[in-house]
This record gives C-alpha cells, structure tokens and sequence, in this order.
C-alpha cells in the first residue's frame, strides 16, 4: 500500500474547480513542485486557502499569476499586486480572514469541532454576517470550520508511510490543513525509511497522508 | 536622528526583562536594535518561530527560516518552531507580553486602525486583529501625522483592526498613553511643545503637569 | 473457543488494510491477536501513539511508553507520538477508521451505553464519549446477555454514551447491523439458532432470508 | 533569571485550596517529584484537573490516598477506588469530562478561546446545564474553557530556560495545561544546556513555563 506517487500523477487527481489547501507563509514551506505542476497542467477556476498569496513568481503567486484562481481565502494578499489587481477586476473573489482564527478554523475542520469562538474579530468588519456568543459577559465571533478536497503539504522529511516532518518556519499551516482535507499530498524534501523520524518528531502522521511526491531538486 | 529611529528607540524602552514580544513588519522592526543593554527579550514572528534573530552576517540563508514577511533571518540558541495555530495561542491565550504595531489611525477610544483603507489598499489584516486582541500589552507605533493630516483622531474613520485599546502610542512627536478617562499626554519628543503636539492631533488630549520629554534608548 | 476469542475473531474481520484502529480495554483489546495476514492496520492508544504493538518478549518496559490502561507496551517502526488533543482530533476528525468498544447496553436506535451504572460504578467516560460521536466505524463488542439478561433492548435503560448510532455489534451469539429500520440479524455463532438470539434479545430484531453463520479470524 | 528551583521551594508556592493541572495518564508521565512534595508539604482542599486518578499510590492517586483533594476534573476514576469512595462519602467532588472535550477545554483557556464547540456528549448526561448550538443543521455542546492557578508539568528533557519536550505517551496532558496556567512548574528528566533540544523538536516553549526543577532519580 505505496503511498509514493509521481508530481505528475499526483496533480492529475485534482479536478478544476477543486478547493485547495496549501501551505507556506509568504512562499516559505509551499509545496512548490506541487504549484508549478498545477500550472503546467492548467487546472483552471481553483479555490485556493493558504495563509497568504506571496508575491508574484513566488509559491502561490504562481498560480495567481497563471490567473488559475477563481477565489482565496487568506489573511493577507496586501504583498501580491496580482493578487489585488484580480480582485479589483472582479475575476478573484478574496475573501480575507484574521491569521489565527485562519488557523484555529482549519484545524477545527481536521479536529471534528463544530466552530471557533474567537475574540478576534468583534466589532470589526470580520464580525459581519457572523453569529456572536457572550461567554462570562464578553463577546465572542463563532467562527465555522474550513475544509478542502485537497491539501497541498510541503515536508522537510518523510518516511515511506507518509509520517512528516517540518523544519523552522516552513511548518506554519502545512499540518493543520493535512488534517482538514479529504485528500492529502504531500511533497517532501527527503524521504527516508520508516523508523527514521522518531515517534517524537512525527508532526503530521500517516495516518492523514494519502499521496507522498519527492520535491523536486532544484525546487525548494 | 530621524523620526523613524526616534520612534523605535523610545518604544525599545518598553520592553521588560523577560517579555515575549512581537514586532510588526515596518518601523516595529526597528525596535529589537535598540533593546537596552541587560534586557533579555524573546521576539516572535507570527510565521512560527520564536528566538528569531536577524540573520548573522556571513550566515547562509535558509528557506526554511524566513521573517513573516518572507525574508531570511536566523534564531537564537533556545529558539523553537511551531504552527500557525500555536502561533496565535501565544498570542490570543494571552502569553505574549508586547506587541509593537504600525498604525494609519487612532482614536480617542484606543483603538486602532491599521489594516485596510476601503477602495485603496486591501492587504488583509494578517496577524494583527489577533495580536491587538490577544497581546498583553498594545503598542502603536507611528508617525505622528501623515501628509499632514492628524492619525490620532476622534474617531476612527477607517475599519478597525480591534475595538480593543491598544496601551500606548509612540510617535516621533510624543508619548500618549490610552486610559478610561481619554489619551493622556506623557512625554513630547525633545524640541517638541506641548502646543504642538496638541495641534498635530485631533483627538482631544489631556494634558497634566507630568508631561516629561521622552527619553530613549541608546 | 470461549465467548471472548469468539468475539474478537469474529471482529477481526471487520478491519481493512489501512485502517487506523482504537481498541477499547478487555475484551475489544484481544481484536489485535487476530487479525487476518496480509492487513496493515495501525492500532491508536487515545493516551498519545500510534503504532502501538504488546510488548515485545524480553523487551525493558519504558516508563513513558503504556497504553491507555497504564500496561506497558511497545512501538512498531513509523509509530507516532502525539498529546491528548491531537489523539482526540484524529478520533473526533473522522480520521479513525474503526473504534472497537465494550458495551453495556445496545438498543433498537444503535445508541450504545458503556460508561456507568448510576449508584452502582460511575468510571466516567475517558474516551469513550468521544470515539462513539468521532469514528468512522462503531462496532460494540460484548457478550450478548449479563447473567442471563439481555443487554440489547428496545431502549437503553442506563446513560448514553452517545446518541450517534453505533454500526455493527458482535456477541457471541450473533453479528447485528443497525439500520435506519432498525436492528438487522446478520449471522448467528456457530450452533447458535435464530431463535436462541431473538429469545436472548429483548430488541426487535430485522431476520432475512440472507442469515449466515458467523466466521472468524484464525 | 533563572527559573531552576528546588522542588521544596517550587511547591512552597503552592497554597491550601490550589487549583493544579497535572500532567499524566494513569501514572505515565505525572511530575512524581512534586506529586510527593505535595504529599509532604500536606497541601490540602486541592482542585485537580488531569486525565485520571490512576491507581492507590500511583501518581495523582497518591493525593487522592492522602486526603489532600476536594475536587477533581477528569475524564476517569473507574482505575482507583479510593477516588470513587470519596465521591461516595461525600468527601470528594468529582466532574467528569469526556477526554477528548477536556483536552479541548484546556487547549481553549491556554488558546484564548470562549468555548469549544463539539459534538460529543450532545444528548447525554454530559449536555445537562450546558448551551447547545446549531452549526450547518447539527447540534453541538458549548463548552467552557477550564483553566488553573498551577500546572505540573511533567517532561523529558529541559534547557536551562525551559523549552520542553516529552517521551512517547508520558506527552499527553502535559503540553496543554503548560499553556493553560497563570504559574507552570515543570519538572524534567533531564535538564540540558539552552540549544541541546532543536528548536524543531521543542513542545512546549520556555515562556510559558516559571518554574524548573529536576526529577529525583528514584521517582519516575
């Protein structure tokens, strides 16, 4: 029961118009092998939920500059002209969330949680259209899960089974949305035997992998 | 020296032993080159790391270890890594002491505007609704005025970040400090009149007779 | 074979290859002894691992490595270690393919009881709250009566562990489905007739034409 | 500034009437060191928030033995009938919580979250006295965060500022209630210079945690 797959093989599996999580924070720790086969394939009207959409050339920006997107959910498009200048187009639908509760809502879709009370927000133009919860007399948004058909999720390492692990910053939202997706591919830097990364170090297990591609070398 | 370094060398004397403080992209930046000698400070970036440093000169950069605004830097011996929603329980579960912010607006209220101007600029808020709601402690730091028109305002007209109060504004012309009652004037900058502050400023002012000159770090 | 080997060969059955696993403590835990050759199933313990295995003859017990009982275990290569939220995320997640779990009561909705006995054991839940509400797959395995009296009823008599229903329960006696219909005979033991189950039963049971006689794991 | 203390001068702080988390499940991973300490210091009308009692004279169970406990928050007493004779007499409070909804509820005080909001116990015994919300035509519990005035964290190794990381099972509660405390006194295994832990494999971070002790050798 291999999970290894080829970059190619692995993108042929998601349709257009497929929602997609994929990680990296401003380019770092995106599964970039991944983008680049998403643009050579053209996989077209995407939905894309990622922290931010990097700058042009860079990451996600990639897909963005391919005009592959139909909408974003991020915290943050403010260093990607493209990006705004699709918005204010009306070819992308941005919709903008703050960063932790971006966070806190993947991982309530991977967690099986109903909603995220969150102060963040309150009173502000985050809160619109939103149900609010007083808890102990202060108010709180409630905030409702985000999940994907596909999670694009960039590794420092893998074992055979799919086990992951991630180096410094490039972690950030890679194993929340490996939690909150249908399917999972992964795109590691190395792969190595199974055993190799200590019970300890496992962040992402194997268990929510589906798809485990080699990076490609000269793509990191 | 000029009114950025003015800026981050006063707000560097906020910071306690001790603290873990978050800077934003920008002037905040500045701050962590004018800690004062003696204070140990831990500086988060939002992107997942605490302990981050500056990349040492000479140092090769890593893409895996990267600012929240994607550019390389190194961390400290006892720096650790973590995800996007460890991340922001540091931040919103109230374990970050500081957070040093840019601001386009301010108002009488405390609150702050800073994160989108309609029909302008759309960059999203990131990280900072969640670091203004969650921070301990909520410090803005901007230039005084912008073209010439007042930030600090009766009310903001731009979206808020937070309807939470930040703690305090750092500008190159003055200190002020949010309370129940209003702003209150602190410090004006050397060379700066009270006067001239109050005329740089929409938002009423109170003013004691502890209005002192700021002071900065070295 | 006594009752208990019965129950667990019969349940082995039920795992896939690739499945992710939570065995219940008693008689749910006996499941892992057999499991058909050629399946890769990988066993959860809530209190933090993945890829639990008994421990291995002649090993050194670790003080930091047990299963949810607080017995020593082992880890199979590829195992993971993770804390209580993320173990309770994979189960409520809908990440944990197949939860084997002891039972009290089973009644006409599927609801299962198994955590307390008012006045008499009040255990609490542990876990058990949670993989009935999160896994994929709830199968029950227990002994179809308790000193002679039935425990599948028209309705549970003692508190709920959820109100989800539970998908499959496997006695010593018989394989029952749940249905939107209702409770369905699928297979009796071995020397076991359809109507010693519907006498062992206070439910109504669904009996088709298609009852088969149970098979189970070597 | 230090946090390394001794474990006598470490529960010295903790007054009569504490409200603790302790790490651990049934035993595997308890801080042992100040468990006993608590136990010497004769510490009374303690809250516990934990995953379980354990047995007689095993880990949180030696508090339970001693007398030392009003009210306990856990998902399992059934393993230590000293915990259950108590509640009987009257002598002992006893709050069960699902175990996956008190990792929640703890996470959520440590997160800054107003409540979790999950599907389990909805239509037990479990919802009595509490909210229920209607998420996407599905019913889920309102559940509040639980924090404390200490956490007793139990770790593998430590640096000398407080970074931790934990072994296998003995994990479990220990990272949650270290975010979920106003004072966070951890006891570690080993005590290593500052940059022996990568920062990779740190679980919980020095600045959370106030205290430091050492384990004894002779209690595990």
């Amino acid at each position: 029961m291999s999970k290894s797959t080829t970059i190619q093989e692995a993108v042929d599996r998601i349709p257009d118009g497929a929602v997609l999580m994929i990680g990296g924070f401003m380019g770092c720790g995106s599964p970039n092998s991944l983008i680049d086969e998403l643009v050579r394939q053209d996989k077209k009207d995407l939905t894309v939920i990622a922290n931010d959409t990097a700058r042009p050339g860079v990451g996600i920006g990639k897909l963005i500059s391919a005009k592959l997107v139909k909408k974003v959910i991020a915290s943050h498009i403010g260093t990607n002209p493209e990006t705004q200048a699709q918005m204010i187009a009306g070819s992308l639908e941005v919709d903008l969330v703050p960063q932790g509760t971006l966070a806190e809502r993947v991982r309530a879709a991977g967690f099986g949680l109903g909603a995220v009370v969150t102060p963040t927000g309150v009173g502000t133009v985050v809160e619109d259209g939103k149900r609010t919860i007083d808890i102990g007399g202060r108010t709180f948004l409630v905030e409702l899960p985000i999940s994907a058909d596909f999670a694009l999720v960039n590794a420092k390492r893998a074992d055979y089974r799919g086990n992951l692990s991630y180096a410094f910053t490039a972690r950030n939202f890679n194993p929340l949305i490996a939690m909150a997706a249908a399917v999972v591919i992964a795109e590691a830097e190395d792969i190595v035997p199974v055993g190799s990364i200590e019970p300890d170090s496992v962040i992402t297990p194997h268990v929510v992998v589906d798809y485990l591609v080699a990076k490609e070398k000269d793509n990191g | 020296m000029d009114d950025k370094t003015l800026i981050a060398r006063r707000v560097a004397l906020e910071l306690k032993d001790g603290d873990l403080v978050n800077l934003g992209i920008g002037l905040p930046t500045m701050v962590a080159q004018y800690l004062p000698v003696g204070i140990d400070v831990s500086f988060q970036s939002e992107n997942g790391i605490v302990g981050m440093q500056a990349l040492p000169v000479g140092a090769t950069p890593s893409a895996d270890l990267t600012d929240a605004g994607g550019a390389p830097i190194g961390a400290l011996p006892g720096a650790f890594a973590f995800d996007s929603a460890m991340s922001f329980g540091l931040i919103r579960g109230g374990h970050l002491d500081v957070t040093v912010l840019g601001g386009l607006q301010v108002d009488e209220l405390g609150q702050l505007a800073n994160w989108m101007v309609p029909g302008k600029m759309v960059p999203g808020m990131g990280g900072a609704m969640d670091l203004v709601s969650g921070a301990k402690r909520v410090i803005v730091a901007m230039t005084h005025t912008a073209k010439g028109q007042p930030k600090i305002l009766k009310r903001c007209t731009l979206p808020l970040t937070s309807i939470r109060s930040v703690d305090l504004i750092v500008t190159e012309m003055a200190v002020i400090r949010t309370t129940p009652e209003g702003l209150v004037l602190c410090e004006v900058a050397p060379g700066v009149t009270v006067d001239q502050v109050l005329a740089a400023t929409q938002a009423h002012l109170i003013v004691t007779d502890d209005v002192s000159v700021m002071s900065v770090a070295a």
